[in-house]
This record gives structure tokens, C-alpha cells and sequence, in this order.
């Protein structure tokens, strides 16, 4: 058979694309749900650790999870957790940084009075400047920390403000704006959660 | 070939005389420490210089003294001394000696080991501003140094830029006579003046490009002040003739004028030909207060130096050559 | 979650030429810019190319992947798809250009071909799915994206001219001492982050 | 026909695809400032170049010459299809941090260069040693530059600490000019070494 024959060149580049995708699909489809479940893993994983859950391992989390219900009010979608009093919401949040878009959760209580947690989920801040907002110090900060006049102000460089309840938390020494900027995504979210609730701030 | 050799270090030297009123002032203000700076930075950059030019059997260029000085003067006067260290070999050795050394390097040696330094370091860096020496009545408080004359370990300043951006505007006078915080070198108005007109008249350095780079600072420093974009300042609270007391400031502030006089002038980073090198200064000034203005950096100069000596050769290749007597500067433009 | 929120398609162009340089802080389309950067006539040609084919390709791509991929759930497939959709945009242009213009392909033609396997190309559109950006936001990040990489090979182009004189090492000589020229670029380009921001 | 040895000799420092050709940087410079997500990129890497070396040089008699070249795209993507799909399904975190650049692989010139120029004209089982080679010189000129970045930015090797906790990490080492610095550096180096290897031999 000459193989260099147009149908031969159009015969094989067929045959050759159906294989590859055929086998493709079949990695797809055998994988999928487990990319999937990662997928949803790693979001609830974020979410969880913003309302002060601990967990370890997919599935204590998506055990956990069980717990958090998923409700939508004015066009906002909150996850709550019974803490048998007010409540405790999160909400995802997209909030522009410095270099780009900061991802994140941050947990509150129902009648806003104190947040909860905060975590971010993804962020291309300065690594080992901005990008510090990632570290425990800085996000443990903001675990029940009382709302002052319905905001949390980010105050002069440190490493990390343990009083929990002057409503202030410290800048990243060296990312002043960053730390501006986090500031600006905490006082929106604040009042999308107070919007969504239905609370004075 | 000699006389050309000469002639290179005679404006070497120069530029030397030229900063060391600029040194002995910033002695006056810091202290032992901008000593200590000082003798880290030409050991290093000394021997980095020696580590290259003896494998290809060369002497060590006057260039590099100049460089060590530039270098030593722009930095935060209390700036760990290993840090200093780590940019003045990274200046000699990737801005000058990988490009062949003296006269081919495309980047600012002292510039881009100091922006280095800044990238890499940025929290030591702004921790190294110290209290200057001040104006007072009784003459100057300390003469080593508020801090060191003090018996305090190294005290954390304000630098004016970080002043002006909470609104607070430092007296015209002590910028002038530069008692404020900075780099060693950068904050004499009077005395980068002196120094401008005497590498002016002794043709060390041209003088349009000052005035262009000037220019362009002023330029951009205006359109943001009166934009209202300078965080701090506020046009509306300066009515009127009295906007020149923030402007003045702002462009006292900060290392522009040193830049300006020092930097912008370096004939070996910068184009050739007239059109290019104008347009090369207005770069320098627009950039670096843009970044100044507008990024997330306390200081745009190191950014603008290094943006505009990147357009450099791209200037000089595309834009128009006068019609005659180009030929006179044209090797690298290293003769004047 | 949509980043469209945050980004108006103005900073995005300014952004995605300069702050975001998809050479400079992507590190993408390197091997064909070291290769051609040496002189300034075929640098030009190619930026030009570049950024005509990135935009094109960034829509066709935005259109394949939310009109065929993403309703047909064949979205791991995108990598082929992508690379044989540039291909196939990179002949037709080739083919287009010699009928309209000798002048023109001379210019831009020649370089097409060299384009298909270029970084930047496939990268903007895996970029432009992972960021989820509109087909307004695709184009003009395309576009800003083809720009910047023809500014920064020009720039290049320039520099090398007037190193190639200079007694480098032997070592360092062309593509050694063009990275490192490319490092002082984007270090220099740093200084307009924070001032706008892409992604 | 050169002897494996020979072969690996070449790949792995006298023809290294990174020093003398420049090869194939832009899809992995990017991630290197952390050396997990260059060894599994270029882990990636290896395994892409061997498989479609492989696969290109057991079809070489099958293919049309006309369709040559997409036909060997077709093979690269495939693969790099395959480690995304892994990636995703085993490795989620370093799946996210790669982003796009996986998808790169497919325009990493070292992998189309090999297919061209050795598997078209050799025997399986050595273009298959052909591909690991080449992917192995390449593997470790980007190990080492990613060590340095990520020793000396986050003062971590392979994620764990070794500098003592007075360390200043140097910020530059997680952006990008410093990549192309390292590189700049170590292709001098090596060409050194290398020029003088020569003037000796």
C-alpha cells in the first residue's frame, strides 16, 4: 500500500486522532469522579477552616461538611454552621490585591458581632511579602475577633495582634498594600454578609 | 588606545571629586555607619571587579570606583552590612562584568545592584533609614549622628516620602540643606547642585540630559499632584501658589535629584544620539515618579534608571540621527 | 467565581503589555525570541505575526471552548484542540497573506510557520481559560499579550545588537548573556506592579 | 549509531538541551521556585519525551510524510494530556500550582527536537533512552536552579527547612528575574567548564 497516498494520509491521521482520543476518554471518564472529589474537597476544606472546624483528610472532611448548609440570600451564597446560638456564616470571596485576585472565605458570626475565621484559597501577592497573608500568624488574627463599628481595621506593621477584641488586626510589615488592600476586601465582605443577613453592622 | 584610557578616567575621576562633598556630608549626618558602608562596598566591589578583569589580563577600571560610590551613597545608611555586600558583587559582576566590563555594560552597575538588593530585601532595606544629624539653634545635634552620638542602637526614621504620604509636608529649608532621612548621599539639594554645575562646566556630564530627566520628573510629578493622585497630598488643601510648597517637596524628596545628576548622565547607559537621549532623560523622570506615585515601591528611581536604560538601545536605533556632526560622539559616547 | 468583576478591559490591556508581560513574568515564547532577536527587521516581523496570531487564536480558542468543549464535556481534550486550532489559524493566515500582499508576507509571512510552536500562543489560551475571561477580556488580553512580547523583542533585539560588539566571554556569548539581559528586563518591570493588575 | 552511553553523555552535558540549544525553557522556567513542582514537571517532561520518542520511532514506517509533524503533535499532546489527567486525578495542589504550564509541555521544543531528530531514524528501546536522557538534562539544569531559588527564598530544600531561623530569605528568588539570572549564570558556568573540557581534550 503506498503510504503516501491521500487516502491512506487522511485514513491514517483519522484513525490515528479516534485511538488517542478513545483512550483519552477513557482516562478521563476512570478518573473523573475522583477529580471531582478533589475538587469539591479542597473548597470545603477552605471553607471549614474559615468557620474554625478542624479537620484532616478528604474524608473527615467531607464528613464535616455534612454539617455546613449551603444557603443563598439575595443573590449571596453563605454556608452556615449551627453553633446553637446566632449561627455561623461563611462566605467565598474574589477581592483584587496587589498583583492580582485575592480568593478566599472568611467565616462571621450571625449577628456580625465577631468573625470567625478567615482563609485564602488562592492569591498571587509579593511571595514573602504580601504573599504573607497566607500565614497562620496573620489569618489566626482574624479568629473571633470582635467587629468594631462594622469594620476590621488593619493597623501599623507586626506580627500578629492577639487582642481579640479592639477590632484591629496588623499589617504584613513591608506590604503596606496589600494589608491596605485586605482591608478594603474585609469592609465589602462585611457588608455583603450584612446585606445578605439581614444585620446591622 | 592610551589616550582614550586616559581620557575615560580622567572622568572618572571627576565624577569622584564630584560625590565627595556628597560623602563627607553624609559622614556628617550618619556617622561610622556610612563608613563602614563605604569600606564594604569598594572591598567588594573591588575584588569582584579583580576576579574578572585578571582573566582576561586587564586592569581594574577607574569605572568601578565610580560605581562602588554611586552605590554606597544611594543605600539606607544603616543597611545590614552583608546585604551591601551581596549588591555590590551582583552590581560588578552580572550589571558590568558579564557584559564585558568597562563601557559595554547595558544597565547601571550601581542601579541594578541596588534595586538587587531592594527586591530581595525589602524589609531591611526600609529598616535601614536612620535619624540624621539635625538643624538646630545650638548648630548641628551630633555630629556622628543623632543616633550614634546618643549611645542608641540604630533608630528607625521617617524618610520624607514616607512623611509626605501621611500629609505632612518637611520644612523646605532642611530638604534644601538635605537634614532629612535617606540614602547616605542623596539628600543635599544645595550640594547635588554644586556637584551638577561642576561636572556641567568641566563637560563630565550633559547637562540636557538633566534638564530633560528634570523635566520629566516635574512633568509627572505635577500632572499627578494636581490629578489628586498623590496619596497624602491633596491639591484643594494647597490653593493657588502655594501647590509649590507640596511639589517642591515631593521633588526634593526621595533620590530623584541625585539620580538625576548622577544616574541619568552615565554616558555609557545612555543612547547616543540627541533625539534619544532627550527622550531617554524624559523616561527617566516620568518613570520613576509614576512608580513612585502609582506602584507599590516607596521610591521609583532605581525603576526608572533600569526601564530607561533598557529602551536606551532601542532609542538610539530607531529614532532619526541629526543631520550632521553625529560622528563625533560616537563610540559609546564614553569621551565626553 | 468570575474574575470579570475586577477587570475592566483597559487596565487588562495595559496590564497584559506591561505589568504582566507574557515574556517577562511568564516566561513564555522564549525559544523563538532568542533565536530571532538577533536582528531588528526580523524581530519586528515576528512581534508583528505574534500579536496578529494571538489575537486571532485567543478568540477562535474562547469560541471552541465555550461553544464546543465545555457543552460537549470534552474540556481535558483542550490541549490538542488548541495546539491543532493554532496550526490551523497559523496556515490560513499564511495562506491569506500570500495571496493579499508579496510585500506583506515577506514581512510577516515567513514567520508564521515558526509561531506554532511558540510558548506564548498556547500559553495565552490556557491562560484565558484558567482566568475564565470573557471573549471581550480573551481578545483584548490576547491583543495586550502580543504586544508586550513584540515591545520586549524589540528591546531585545536592540540590546543584543550593541552587546554582540562587546568582547563577552566566550561562555556567556548569545544566548547566556541574552537571559541575563532578559533578567535585568524584568526586574525592571517590576517597578509597575501593583500598579495594575492581570489574572 | 552512537551506544547508549554515548548517548547519555550527550544528552546529559555535552549537547544538554538547555546550555547549547536553549531549548524548551519557557514551559518550565515559571515554576521553578519550588523545587517539588519542577521535579514533577520535569518528571512530566521526562516522560512525555520518552513516550513520544518511543511511540514516534515504533510508527516512523506508518507515517504519511505529509502529516509528519501534527501527527507528532498529536503524540506529544496526547501524553501531555495523559499527565494532566494524573495530575489532576493524584496530585491535585501541585496540579493547581503548575496552572497552564503543564499544557505548555506540548510546546517544549526538546520534545518535537528529539522526535525529529533521533526517534525518526533509531530503534525503539534507544529513542526511548534518547527521550529520559534528554529529559534528564533537562531535569537538571532546572533542579538547580530551582534548588538555589528555593534555598535561598524560602530557605527551604524540597519544602524543608535547612538555614538557621535568622535567615533573611531573598524575595528576588521567588519572582522572575531572578530564573533568567540563574540560568544567565549557569549557562556560564557550564560553558566554562566545558570550553576548557575542550581546550584540554
Amino acid at each position: 500500500m503506498n503510504k503516501q497516498s491521500l487516502p491512506y494520509t487522511i485514513g491514517f491521521t483519522f484513525f490515528i486522532s479516534f485511538l488517542f482520543v478513545l483512550f483519552l476518554s477513557f482516562a478521563h471518564h476512570t478518573t473523573a469522579p475522583r477529580v471531582e472529589r478533589n475538587r469539591e474537597v479542597t473548597r470545603q476544606r477552605s471553607i471549614l477552616s474559615a468557620l474554625g472546624v478542624e479537620t484532616s483528610g478528604p474524608d473527615q472532611i467531607q464528613e464535616a461538611f455534612r454539617e455546613v448548609k449551603e444557603i443563598e440570600r439575595e443573590g449571596i451564597t453563605l454556608f452556615r454552621l449551627d453553633d446553637g446560638e446566632t449561627g455561623v456564616y461563611a462566605k467565598e470571596f474574589i477581592g483584587s490585591g496587589v498583583w492580582g485576585p485575592i480568593e478566599g472565605v472568611l467565616a462571621v458570626t450571625g449577628d456580625l458581632a465577631r468573625t470567625r475565621g478567615l482563609e485564602i484559597v488562592d492569591q498571587t501577592e509579593t511571595p514573602g511579602l504580601g504573599g504573607r497573608i497566607t500565614e497562620g500568624w496573620f489569618k489566626e488574627q482574624l479568629r473571633d475577633l470582635r467587629i468594631v463599628e462594622g469594620t476590621i481595621r488593619v493597623a501599623a506593621p507586626g506580627e500578629g495582634d492577639t487582642d481579640k477584641e479592639n477590632g484591629k488586626i496588623d499589617a504584613i510589615t513591608g506590604a503596606t498594600r496589600t494589608s491596605e488592600r485586605m482591608g478594603v476586601i474585609f469592609k465589602n465582605e462585611l457588608e455583603r454578609i450584612a446585606s445578605a443577613l439581614g444585620v446591622e453592622l | 588606545m592610551i589616550d582614550q584610557y586616559f581620557q575615560k578616567q580622567d572622568v572618572m575621576r571627576r565624577l569622584i571629586y564630584a560625590l565627595i562633598p556628597l560623602f563627607f556630608f553624609a559622614v556628617l549626618l550618619y556617622g561610622w555607619s556610612v563608613l563602614m558602608q563605604t569600606a564594604v562596598v569598594f572591598a567588594g566591589g573591588i575584588a569582584t571587579e579583580y576576579f574578572f578583569t585578571r582573566q582576561r589580563g586587564k586592569k581594574i577600571s577607574e569605572a568601578v570606583l565610580v560605581t562602588c560610590a554611586l552605590y554606597a551613597l544611594a543605600l539606607p545608611p544603616a543597611l545590614p552590612l552583608w546585604i551591601t555586600l551581596v549588591g555590590i558583587v551582583f552590581a560588578v559582576a552580572l550589571a558590568k562584568e558579564a557584559y564585558g566590563g568597562f563601557g559595554r555594560n547595558i544597565f547601571n552597575p550601581a542601579i541594578a545592584g541596588r534595586l538587587f538588593i531592594f527586591l530581595s530585601f525589602p524589609v531591611p532595606y526600609n529598616a535601614g533609614w536612620i535619624v540624621p544629624a539635625s538643624r538646630g539653634p545650638q548648630g548641628f545635634s551630633g555630629l556622628f549622628g543623632t543616633a550614634q552620638a546618643a549611645g542608641v542602637d540604630t533608630v528607625t526614621a521617617a524618610t520624607p516620602l514616607a512623611l509626605l504620604r501621611t500629609g505632612e509636608i518637611p520644612p523646605l529649608m532642611d530638604l534644601f540643606l538635605g537634614f532629612r532621612g535617606g540614602s547616605s548621599g542623596e539628600s543635599s539639594v544645595i550640594l547635588i547642585l554644586l556637584a551638577a554645575l561642576f561636572l556641567v562646566a568641566t563637560k563630565t556630564a550633559n547637562w540636557k540630559t538633566m534638564v530633560s530627566t528634570f523635566l520629566g520628573a516635574l512633568t509627572a510629578a505635577g500632572a499627578f499632584f494636581f490629578g489628586g493622585l498623590i496619596p497624602g497630598l491633596s491639591p484643594a488643601s494647597f490653593p493657588g501658589f502655594s501647590a509649590m510648597v507640596p511639589l517642591a517637596a515631593y521633588m526634593m524628596s526621595g533620590s530623584i535629584l541625585f539620580v538625576t545628576v548622577f544616574m541619568a548622565t552615565d554616558p555609557i547607559t545612555a543612547p547616543n544620539k540627541p533625539l534619544a537621549q532627550f527622550i531617554y532623560g524624559l523616561m527617566i523622570g516620568g518613570v520613576s515618579m509614576t512608580v513612585r506615585t502609582l506602584a507599590g515601591f516607596p521610591e521609583g528611581t532605581s525603576f526608572g534608571i533600569l526601564v530607561a536604560n533598557t529602551f536606551s538601545p532601542f532609542l538610539d536605533e530607531h529614532l532619526p540621527a541629526p543631520k550632521k556632526k553625529t560622528r563625533k560622539i560616537h563610540p559609546a559616547g564614553a569621551a565626553r | 467565581m468570575n474574575a470579570e468583576t475586577l477587570l475592566n478591559p483597559f487596565s487588562l490591556f495595559f496590564a497584559s503589555i506591561i505589568t504582566s508581560n507574557i515574556l517577562l513574568s511568564n516566561f513564555l515564547g522564549m525559544c523563538s525570541f532568542i533565536a530571532i532577536s538577533k536582528d531588528s527587521s526580523s524581530s519586528n516581523g515576528l512581534g508583528m505575526a505574534v500579536t496578529v496570531v494571538l489575537t486571532v487564536t485567543t478568540a477562535i480558542n474562547w469560541l471552541i471552548l465555550h461553544h464546543v468543549l465545555i457543552p460537549l464535556d470534552l474540556v481535558y481534550l483542550r490541549f490538542i484542540v488548541f495546539i491543532v486550532s493554532i496550526a490551523a489559524v497559523v496556515q490560513m493566515l499564511e495562506m491569506i497573506i500570500d495571496r493579499v500582499s508579496q510585500a506583506l508576507y515577506l514581512n510577516l509571512g515567513i514567520f508564521l510557520p515558526l509561531i506554532t510552536v511558540n510558548c506564548a500562543i498556547l500559553g495565552v489560551s490556557l491562560f484565558m481559560e484558567i482566568r475564565q475571561y470573557t471573549l471581550l477580556q480573551s481578545v483584548i488580553y490576547g491583543l495586550g499579550s502580543g504586544l508586550g512580547w513584540w515591545l520586549a523583542i524589540m528591546l531585545l533585539s536592540a540590546i543584543r545588537k550593541k552587546t554582540e560588539k562587546s568582547k563577552v566571554s566566550p561562555a556567556l556569548q548569545g544566548p547566556g548573556l541574552t537571559m541575563i539581559t532578559i533578567g535585568f528586563m524584568a526586574m525592571a518591570f517590576i517597578g509597575f506592579s501593583g500598579m495594575l493588575a492581570v489574572q | 549509531m552512537s551506544s547508549p552511553k554515548e548517548i547519555m553523555r550527550e544528552n546529559l552535558w555535552t549537547n544538554n538541551p538547555i546550555f547549547m540549544q536553549i531549548l524548551g525553557i519557557c514551559s518550565a522556567l515559571a515554576v521553578t521556585n519550588l523545587m517539588i513542582n519542577t521535579l514533577i514537571m520535569t518528571l512530566g517532561v521526562v516522560f512525555v519525551t520518552a513516550m513520544s520518542n518511543l511511540t514516534v520511532s515504533l510508527m516512523k514506517s506508518l507515517i504519511p510524510r505529509k502529516v509528519r509533524m501534527i501527527v507528532q503533535t498529536l503524540i506529544i499532546a496526547f501524553y501531555v494530556i495523559i499527565v494532566d489527567i494524573l495530575l489532576r486525578a493524584y496530585l491535585p495542589d501541585i496540579s493547581r500550582a503548575l496552572g497552564p504550564y503543564v499544557g505548555l509541555i506540548i510546546t517544549n521544543c526538546i520534545i518535537m527536537g528529539r522526535a525529529e531528530a533521533f526517534a525518526q531514524s533509531n530503534p525503539p528501546v534507544l529513542s526511548l533512552w534518547d527521550g529520559v536522557t534528554s529529559g534528564m538534562g533537562y531535569m537538571g539544569v532546572l533542579m538547580t536552579i530551582a534548588f538555589v531559588r528555593e534555598l535561598l527564598g524560602f530557605g527551604t530544600v524540597l519544602g524543608f527547612p535547612v538555614l538557621p531561623s535568622g535567615f533573611e530569605p531573598w524575595i528576588i528568588m521567588v519572582t522572575p528575574p531572578s530564573a533568567f539570572f540563574l540560568l544567565g549564570i549557569i549557562i556560564w558556568i557550564g560553558k566554562t567548564i566545558m570550553n576548557k573540557e575542550g581546550a584540554t581534550a
